[in-house]
């Protein structure tokens, strides 16, 4: 399963949504969601190491490009959305 | 793969929308096929042909008529949700004894159940809210 | 429902409006003696056996505020009428085409919003 | 993979505040209408349209509690929430409807996957 968080970290959709990640579920932050760049120590980035993802177009609107870099965070960019959704059956959406 | 969007924001006061949109443009971009957008809750907004923002600012509306002028995407409107927020087509606003209307074709009122049966139909529905 | 154009009216003295899919403008002007207009105005003579699934539908309004889709109205009828009657084969035979809609009709109610 | 066509509609919003929880059932219910067995998971502000001393609904608004009520006879019987939700919120279990069933946090990943369908509101 493909989940899609488009609030910030701490936000009533995060929480809602880690209770749901399970270990083969991939995670995408999108819109605020890239705001977990701001916070190396959230849980979400040791939790999902390896299958989360920031959507780049969104990194970059909300000037945080240096902050990922810093941190190595993995980006797709839209044709990686799309991939992601490809790859897994579902996707829920948390918003 | 086939794919179907749920559209749930309003355009200039959510981000979902434009999220949508650009998702859109890759899904077809990478051969996908686009089978239909559905717009509910908040989304119906999508569809105002009032619409009328400054003309340096994207136009949703004709953006998603543009997709499906080019990519023949369905573009249903969920009728409950829509005309409990004004946006009616004109036979609705003839019905409902209303001067005047603002939701034409390609946008189309639609149930409910065209989202499920978008859903069944599609390898993927994904939700833009 | 107050905004619904009047699109035709059932009586002859013109006081019970009806929208353009002939359901009430008023819910408040609903009585028997309308339901037997509504009726007649299609066809319709109710019996005792119309009735009692009219009043199935008037109930379920009541406690839901919602009039019902296929599947709970024959679920409401099988629970109110018994194993019998709580068939849609039994609906049909009583009102042919859509039952739910057309008992919320001659019940007075709004057209049930889940029927496609 | 389970059940072909079975559907989860998650309920995240309080009554009220927005339209997302009245337009979510609307969803379960017409898809139940068409005979798709729903199920229903509340979290979070979702949690409060479980409460089963609900009043009359807001000034001007339309109570939930009788579309609620009406979701047995539309066959949708599995209403689910989970504890970490309910402890968030601070609701205690015995102010819920009686045919609500709790999922351990363990327990939730799994629970979504049986869905071949999912709608979030």
């Amino acid at each position: 399963m493909l989940h899609i968080l488009t609030k910030a970290p701490g936000s009533d959709a995060a929480q809602q949504m880690q209770q749901a990640v399970g270990c083969e579920d991939a995670v995408l932050l999108i819109e605020e969601g890239v705001q977990a760049a701001l916070k190396p120590h959230w849980e979400g980035w040791q939790d999902y190491h390896s299958r989360i993802y920031l959507l780049a177009e969104d990194v970059s609107a909300s000037g945080l490009g240096e902050m990922v870099d810093a941190h190595v965070f993995p980006t797709v960019d839209m044709n990686g959305f799309v991939s992601l959704t490809e790859h897994h059956l579902q996707t829920v959406t948390w918003y | 793969m086939e794919y179907g969007l749920l559209v749930m924001g309003a355009p200039y006061t959510s981000q979902a929308p434009h999220s949508a949109l650009r998702f859109a443009q890759a899904v077809i971009a990478q051969g996908h096929r686009l089978a239909g957008v559905f717009f509910y809750h908040e989304g119906v907004h999508n569809a105002s042909s009032l619409m009328t923002p400054p003309q340096d600012e994207l136009n949703l509306r004709d953006a998603w008529v543009e997709l499906h002028h080019l990519h023949n995407v369905a573009l249903d409107v969920c009728i409950a949700a829509a005309l409990r927020r004004g946006l009616l087509s004109e036979a609705e606003a003839q019905r409902h004894g209303k001067t005047s209307f603002n939701l034409e074709a390609p946008f189309e009122l639609t149930g409910l159940g065209q989202l499920l049966t978008l859903q069944k139909r599609c390898d993927r529905l994904i939700t833009f809210a | 429902m107050s905004d619904v154009k009047i699109y035709r009216y059932l009586d002859s003295s013109k006081k019970i409006g009806l929208d353009p899919e002939g359901y009430l403008v008023e819910q408040s002007a609903w009585s028997k003696s309308v339901a037997e207009l509504l009726a007649s105005d299609e066809g319709l003579v109710l019996t005792d056996e119309h009735w009692e699934l009219i009043d199935v539908v008037r109930d379920f309004y009541q406690r839901y505020e919602m009039a019902p889709a296929m599947r709970p109205l024959v679920k409401a009828t099988k629970n109110a009428l018994g194993e019998e009657k709580g068939t849609s084969i039994y609906l049909m035979t009583l009102f042919p085409g859509s039952p739910p809609k057309r008992i919320a009709r001659l019940a007075g109610l709004p057209k049930p919003t889940n029927c496609l | 993979m389970t059940d072909s066509e079975n559907l989860l509609v998650i309920i995240r919003h309080a009554p009220y505040s927005s339209n997302l929880l009245r337009e979510g059932l609307d969803a379960a219910l017409v898809a139940a209408a068409f005979g798709q067995p729903v199920d229903l998971l509340f979290l979070g502000q979702g949690i409060m349209a479980l409460l089963k001393e609900q009043g009359s609904g807001a000034p001007g608004q339309k109570a939930s509690l009788p579309t609620m009520d009406m979701l047995e006879m539309y066959d949708i019987e599995n209403l689910w929430t989970s504890e970490a939700s309910l402890a968030a919120i601070g609701v205690p279990s015995a102010a819920l409807r009686d045919n609500v069933r709790l999922l351990e946090p363990e327990a939730m990943s799994a629970f979504m996957q049986q869905y071949s369908h999912i709608l979030n509101f």
